[in-house]
């Protein structure tokens, strides 16, 4: 792609990250998203960070009210949404408050001062105003009366003063496409078909935005700031699209399902972070899906189960406090073998704890969650495009080995936005489930020789009327048993089933570095973008340190044993007090070492920097 | 096979299955089950394309008993497993099953729930006020005072009434039947199962062990005329041996109360006929539980909505005609895309 | 301090917290703090004795807006928490506070069961028939055929009615109230709170956010007259500009239907009084819910019985009784022992 | 205490295992309770282990509805119910069927023959009659027409056929006192006493016990038995009773909470084998115990955390498939901090498993089965009678350290009786708790600065009103708190205080043999009797293997990590498929071996002693 005309006058960059900050009534996350948009278009790799605050809308102008939208974007590949900005869009005095500490020295401020009222002051608990007080000297600071200028921009539509100010966000944008050379074409389209309806306000908001834009090339600006041009990343060829963790795992369990020739029966209960994956599948109706609003998550779980148990494929989906909600239900899936995938979105815990704030503390609970010896199988998604193939194994592994999988994803992945390579859809090997039909000696725990999984015979089945249900299953009949060796028998078997699978899923890889040395970086999750870069940087700079990466939590990979066993330390990140490193201590009696980062904020890359270094160094 | 030469009409017998039964000898279970065996081969039902789920208790145990397929689930979640059994596969016929403490207790919600979205399912509670399985605790439905292990100096909550309760739930079909009545008790299953939507019956079913003779002053072979009122949609609401009696309404109380027939029959005596899509008149019938008024039996509220199951077929075809042809494939190629070259 | 000197009575705004009222502008929940800040000042709550338990979302929130004791606890359970809190320390006054989502979806079994039981709480149910707090989902309340994010097209599910539902359940005190109409509500918190037993309000609350204007059809200024009949007992069950019209009951049908109020007056045309200790009439005046009727607001039924907390006294009375002084020791004691001499 | 005068005549015993088996209409469960009060008050050390089917009276004469009471008793200390039976009372066919195999070759048999008739031959399976087929060679066999016999004891007393026969167990009991030379004083009173107002029936049942007893003295005994004698065990001087698990903990609990100063609010749902406490505690409403049977184990747990919350100790308890459901409502009271425990007695799962079997597999979710970092209190009891100090135990922890506790019993534990010194009620300290009052400076979430347990301001309390809840708190206000390093500070807090209960513990002692060696046997629960006895008498044997038996699951005492170490192997054996060994590889990075049986049934003591001579001579 080419890079804007006057990427000449412009400061060459390698990447940046841009955070855009505003009242929640401000729709900073949308701006976000268009900006995205168009910089993926521009052929930037990129990662992006939508944190909003817990409240739907709260009081406007208060800092808890703040709601921020952050993109890292590259001529190289992006790995994290970024640590410190380099450019800050504070539209408000609170946002300027709450988020300003995390704009690097001498970064670039573009501030509304049209809001930096007594008033509004005083909602972000500022005396003076930090614009003339001194407080914003470190930085460079564009300042502008946006709400005024919008106002001007858009009077000729003779909107509301409401709906005028409304388009303060797209004068925002404007100016910032201009500050990185941005083409305004996506934005345009997508105001004309969102207000198709609404013409004027469609017409007000672009008007707002070339506003905005003009003043980039007019505007007297700081010393030094005239503009930045960021070089097309080295991307591999193909069609792209942006896409957060949700929409591709929606995606992903359905192509799951279309391999398994199956229809999908999806069973929820609203919570944050994971309704948005219940809003996707709900679209999709038409594609093999039935979605079902419970009355709660058990309900859910239950609804999921009975759908397993009558031939669809049954998957629910929640955050912790729901995930603790279904764990009963779960251990009647495991106990009657029935395919099942329960997604958690994970979220900060515990209890109701930070519900918009994303943190990995769920994996005890996938693991060990549930009464009795209750294994299942466990994956994990590493970032948003991840999901789409999480999604297609974890039903093939459900329906393969009739067990529930957990799939465990978070609040920052679901929501997170990454440029996706779309995947050629024809090219996956197809794994249909075969019903069992035949009656000849039949009985509903009769096993695969090899997978152990039990036959799967759905009601509507001719001559294969059973009964199944939650006390224990004879080995050799399928009816009830009470006997003590056949009890000791089943929970062997079960174990034994969810332990050979092992033997279906990929060897353990290394993601960077040596296969064996000095340091591994084990992660699971969605630290992958940070531990990865951190290890790249750190490789860069001739450290011997590795990135191993889990997708398949459990059970584990065949070959992870001995291959931590080849490095002298192991670092494990987690965004939680210390979960995967307890699971990995007790399977290889490793003695590795914790990074725990639990503020529901993702790792920042020098932290863990940081952190490998303190160890190879100290 | 079968599809080339269809059996001969099904007998109850052949609706059992080969489990011994594990209820307690005399308990009100076996007649329920014997009337469901028969209600079974008399609608000729198809084994193969028929549900029981049940939660966990003594009643619970009933899937096990019956020819067809069967979920012996958790405990108070039945409900919840039948709709996404239905969900996945309308074509089922589904009927579900469990105690009061099952249903009304730990699985009251669950209840609730698929009353209100009239899923269409056979909704049995066998209540004999009292959890058995547990070995005698008091139930949601025990009366107030109730001595039990759990409340040795009786229980000082009051009951539900589950016919009360689900018809405050929006219910569609609301039944009451006596376990050992094995004449009427058929009858009430087969409208139920030809009712589409959520069909509720209520079966008063005796604890012999832990609750026994909780119903006597009702089901006794001496007091079952003047203790029970038969709801015949359309009839008079008469009772007492030979008709003697009949409920009548006072306008002025809205209250109900008991007529004595003379000669010139039930209108003469101002008696009301049952109308059984009348949800008030229901209301006041299943309600009725002191000593002045009759317990009704029978076939209470009939007044068929539409179901959840058409609800969604009906939502579905939409979503289908909407999304014309769109597969996986153009929705993810939906909104922007860009391309990049090598 | 407090003990020596009362503190003057105190206002609204004594019992007002410092923390920043976090719903959004607009919101009906704020008129609902209103009133009942205005309520606690009128019955001269002691703030020390007070508790307000909720459950989680939007409504949930309120506990940390009234400077008395508050626990904002986990999704639909607060009824629960609730009892708990009444059997440690019956003395204590509590507020039971959720939305529809939170009391009638995940959490329609414990309010049931506080319903039956009679804890003596009030139960505050804001109904903005959406899920506010999760962004906008349907919830059980929502009409069918509502369009949300997990409904595109619309829901199917058929809505339960809160009062019908609590009323079926074994309420014995039921009111309906509207956020906005700030001169009724208090009246009907007091009433609720001068109710020994459980009582339940439905607040009729608007989102909005996600569903605003749902019940500006019986809100809007100039509809309340004629959508909102208010129901005071003994009084005539009037409404309309200058009561023109009001509600009568077809005896044959049973059902409610609207007369003109001619210049002879209610009675003459026949109208209902109103008599909240009547379930049958309070059911069907809960249930209006059609353009011909218009929504009963005020005190729908109010029929006191013994209260759960009464109850557990006089258990617990009578169990000290039996026991006389038993110990600890003494109960260790009882039965078999013998002695091992050295 | 004195041996009956016949002892003399007698076959000297060490110690005897006897099964009484019997239809579960039989009274066996009742005839062993007796047995056992009669065998307490003689002066032997007893252990007892109630075995009854999952149907509450399945039909009569199926083996699956066979109940049987198991009595291991002698002369010297008694570790467990017994492996292989001395004795076995069978009182019909299928009983014989189901319990035969466990009766050692040579043990005696006593049979009712009246009962074996086609009809219940046929119900048990047996087509010839095993009493004639040559089936029960291998044993001593004692056949009377008991049904007949009794029916002429007691036929002076007119009852019905059905109420005569009921009497069957006491001839049999009769007879058995008469075996083993004991006193009918206990049973006779205790007949008197239940039956005191239908005087026949208490007549009857005692003049068959008398027949049975007289058919002793009088009977054609097989060759070379006449009767045993089992002289009184060496036990500490003290006034004895026998004790279940669940008597011990409600008492325990009552007692702990009185040391506390605090009121009890127990809440709970029905469930097996969990249920007993409740009703246990239901008939001890007069000593500041309020019971409460929720509407489901959810409402229970939040309602015994609302008492918690309101000033009382709130206890809750049910069996694994509950204590699922309790998992979110557990989150809340360990984010709020507020006192609680839960007590899961552990049965056979998962899902609805084997409800009346015995099992240990609930560790995991004990201590890590909860969404997020959720760390709290894990105890467990190793036999009834240590069912008393653990519930204290519990009670000071949950309110000295404002957390909740989980108390892990398990349905053996809570069924079997054992013989108890009552303690000495008055000996204790009491740990009254004190609820905070003082307005200065106070918030919700002050802590003591070495518990770092926070305030309990109860409501009620003047100018102390404040709110709390599950969202995150601030650590410096107790307010509402999204800030990203509180939580991560919170988060640490809430495990620090838990992991520093470890200094308020006792140090792990050994139980057996030596402080450092070759083999330690490391156990947890209701595994201490087995365990016990296994090594016992294997150090008897000259071996070097040690006992280490677990009180405290989580946290584990500060010396265990050195104590352990100090043994070449170590040895878990647990009846579940292996959770205590996952949580001590993980924290000591020890290489230990499992041993486990899911069998629902008990260890055996030669199952453990193999294990342990597999391990030294292997
Ligand atoms: C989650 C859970 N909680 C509790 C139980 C224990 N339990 C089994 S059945 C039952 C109630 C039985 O009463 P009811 O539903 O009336 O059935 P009945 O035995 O009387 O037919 C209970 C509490 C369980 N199995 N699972
Ligand atoms: C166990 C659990 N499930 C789900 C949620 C997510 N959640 C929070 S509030 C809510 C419903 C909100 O609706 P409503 O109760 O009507 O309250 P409103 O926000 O409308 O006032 C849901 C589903 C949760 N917090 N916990
Ligand atoms: S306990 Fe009662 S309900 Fe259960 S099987 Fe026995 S008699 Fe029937
Ligand atoms: S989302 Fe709706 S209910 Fe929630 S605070 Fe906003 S307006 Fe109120
Ligand atoms: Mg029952
Ligand atoms: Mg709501």
């Amino acid at each position: 792609m080419n890079a804007p005309a006057d990427a000449s006058s412009r400061d060459e960059l390698e990447a940046a990250v841009v955070r855009f900050a505003g009242d929640s009534g401000d729709g900073m996350q949308l701006t976000g998203g268009q900006f995205t948009e168009a910089t993926a278009v521009a052929g930037n790799d990129l990662a992006t960070f939508p944190d909003f605050p817990a409240e739907i809308r709260a009081p406007v102008g208060t800092t808890f009210g703040v709601s921020s939208f952050q993109i890292n974007f590259g001529a190289r590949r992006i790995m994290t949404s970024g640590d410190d900005f380099d450019v800050l869009v504070a539209m408000n005095p609170a946002a300027l408050k709450v988020e300003m500490s995390r704009l690097r020295k001498g970064g670039l401020m573009i501030v509304d001062s049209g809001t930096f009222t007594e008033r509004n002051l005083a909602k972000a608990g500022y005396d003076t105003s930090p614009l003339e007080d001194g407080t914003v000297d470190p930085y460079r600071v564009i300042s502008f009366d946006i709400s005024a200028m919008t106002m001007e921009a858009v009077k000729e539509f003779e909107l509301s003063k409401k709906d005028a100010l409304r388009c303060k966000n797209m004068w925002a944008l404007g100016f910032v496409y201009w500050l990185f050379g941005r083409s305004r074409k996506t934005t345009q389209e997508w105001l004309t078909g969102k207000f198709a309806n609404r013409p004027d306000i469609a017409n007000a908001n672009i008007a707002a935005m070339n506003a905005g834009h003009a003043m980039g090339e007019t505007a007297e600006l700081p010393e030094g700031v005239h503009g930045f041009h960021i070089a097309p990343a080295e991307i591999a060829a193909g069609l792209y699209r942006t896409v957060t963790g949700t929409e591709a795992l929606a995606w992903g369990l359905v192509k799951g399902a279309e391999l398994a020739a199956l229809e999908i029966l999806f069973a929820s209960y609203p919570i944050t972070p994971a309704s948005p994956l219940l809003h996707s599948l709900a679209k999709m109706q038409h594609l093999g899906v039935t979605t079902f609003q419970a009355e709660d998550e058990i309900a859910a779980a239950c609804a999921a189960i009975g759908g397993s148990y009558a031939g669809s494929l049954g998957i629910t989906s929640s955050s912790g406090p729901g995930i603790a909600l279904k764990g009963e239900a779960i251990g009647l899936a495991l106990s009657a073998e029935l395919p099942m995938i329960i997604v958690n979105s994970q979220r900060g815990g515990p209890s109701t704890g930070l519900p918009t704030k994303t943190e990995q503390s769920d994996l005890y609970q996938a693991v060990y969650g549930r009464n009795a010896d209750a294994p299942l199988v466990v994956l994990s998604t590493r970032s948003a495009s991840d999901c789409f193939e999480v999604g297609i194994e974890a039903v093939r592994l459900a329906t393969k080995y009739m067990t529930p999988v957990m799939l465990l994803t978070d609040g920052y992945i679901a929501n997170a936005a990454e440029p996706w390579r779309l995947p050629d859809l024809d090219a996956y090997e197809p794994f249909p489930v075969t019903f069992h039909t035949d009656p000849e000696g039949f009985h509903p725990f009769q096993r695969d020789a090899e997978t152990l999984a039990r036959v799967w015979a759905k009601p509507g089945t001719p001559e294969l009327m059973h009964r199944i249900g939650g006390i224990e299953r004879s080995y050799d009949t399928g009816h009830i048993s009470y006997d003590a060796d056949n009890h000791h028998r089943m929970t062997k078997i079960r174990a034994a089933k969810i332990d050979g699978i092992a033997k279906d899923i990929p060897a353990q890889t290394v993601e960077l570095g040596n296969e064996t040395g000095k340091l591994c970086v084990v992660g699971w999750g969605s630290t992958y973008g940070p531990i990865n870069r951190a290890v790249d940087n750190l490789i860069r700079r001739g450290k011997d340190v590795s990135h191993v990466h889990l997708s398949y939590i459990w059970p584990l990979p065949e070959n992870l044993g001995d291959l931590l066993a080849g490095y002298d330390t192991i670092l494990i990140p987690e965004m939680n007090n210390g979960q995967l490193i307890t699971l990995l201590k007790a399977e290889y009696l490793i003695d590795a070492q914790g990074l725990n980062k639990i503020s529901g904020q993702p790792f920042r890359i020098s932290e863990i920097e940081d952190a490998i270094l303190g160890i190879l160094e100290g | 096979m079968n599809e080339l030469t269809p059996p001969a009409k099904r007998t109850a017998k052949d609706f059992a299955t080969d489990q011994e039964v594990r209820w307690c000898p005399g308990c009100g279970d076996y007649a329920i089950l014997r009337a469901v065996l028969n209600t079974l081969a008399d609608i000729e039902a198809e084994p193969e394309n028929t549900v029981f789920v049940s939660g966990i208790g003594c009643a619970a145990r009933f899937p096990y008993y019956v020819e067809t397929y069967g979920f012996h689930t958790i405990h108070g979640r039945a409900p919840a497993f039948a709709t996404g059994i239905k969900l996945a596969n309308p074509e089922l016929d589904v009927w579900v099953v469990g105690g009061d403490g099952d249903m009304l207790s730990i699985g009251g919600n669950h209840l609730m729930h698929v009353i209100r979205r009239n899923v269409d399912v056979q909704v049995l509670l066998f209540n004999n006020e009292i959890y058995g399985l547990t070995k005698g605790q008091a139930s949601p439905t025990s009366r107030a005072g109730t001595r039990s292990p759990s409340t040795p100096l009786g229980s000082v909550d009051n009951p539900v009434s589950a016919c009360v309760f689900v018809l405050g739930a929006g219910a569609r079909f609301v039944a009451r039947g006596i376990d050992a009545q094995q004449k009427d008790l058929p009858a009430i299953l087969k409208r139920a199962h030809a009712h589409k939507g959520a069909s509720f019956v209520e079966i008063l079913q005796n604890c012999i062990v832990y609750n026994d003779g909780v119903f006597a002053d009702i089901t006794e072979k001496s007091v079952v005329a003047d203790r029970q009122v038969v709801c015949r949609h359309g009839e008079p609401l008469v009772f007492g041996k030979d008709g003697d009696k009949g409920l009548k309404l006072d306008p002025a109380t809205l209250t109900l109360g008991v007529v004595e027939v003379g000669a010139d029959g039930p209108e003469a005596a101002g008696v009301l006929v049952h109308d059984e899509t009348n949800h008030v008149l229901a209301s006041m019938l299943a309600a009725m539980d002191d000593e002045d008024l009759p317990v009704a039996v029978g076939v209470i509220y009939c007044a068929p909505a539409l179901s959840y199951g058409e609800g969604v077929a009906q939502m579905k075809a939409e979503a289908r005609k909407r999304a014309r042809d769109a597969d996986l494939k153009s929705i993810m190629h939906e909104g922007h895309t860009w391309t990049v070259a090598d």
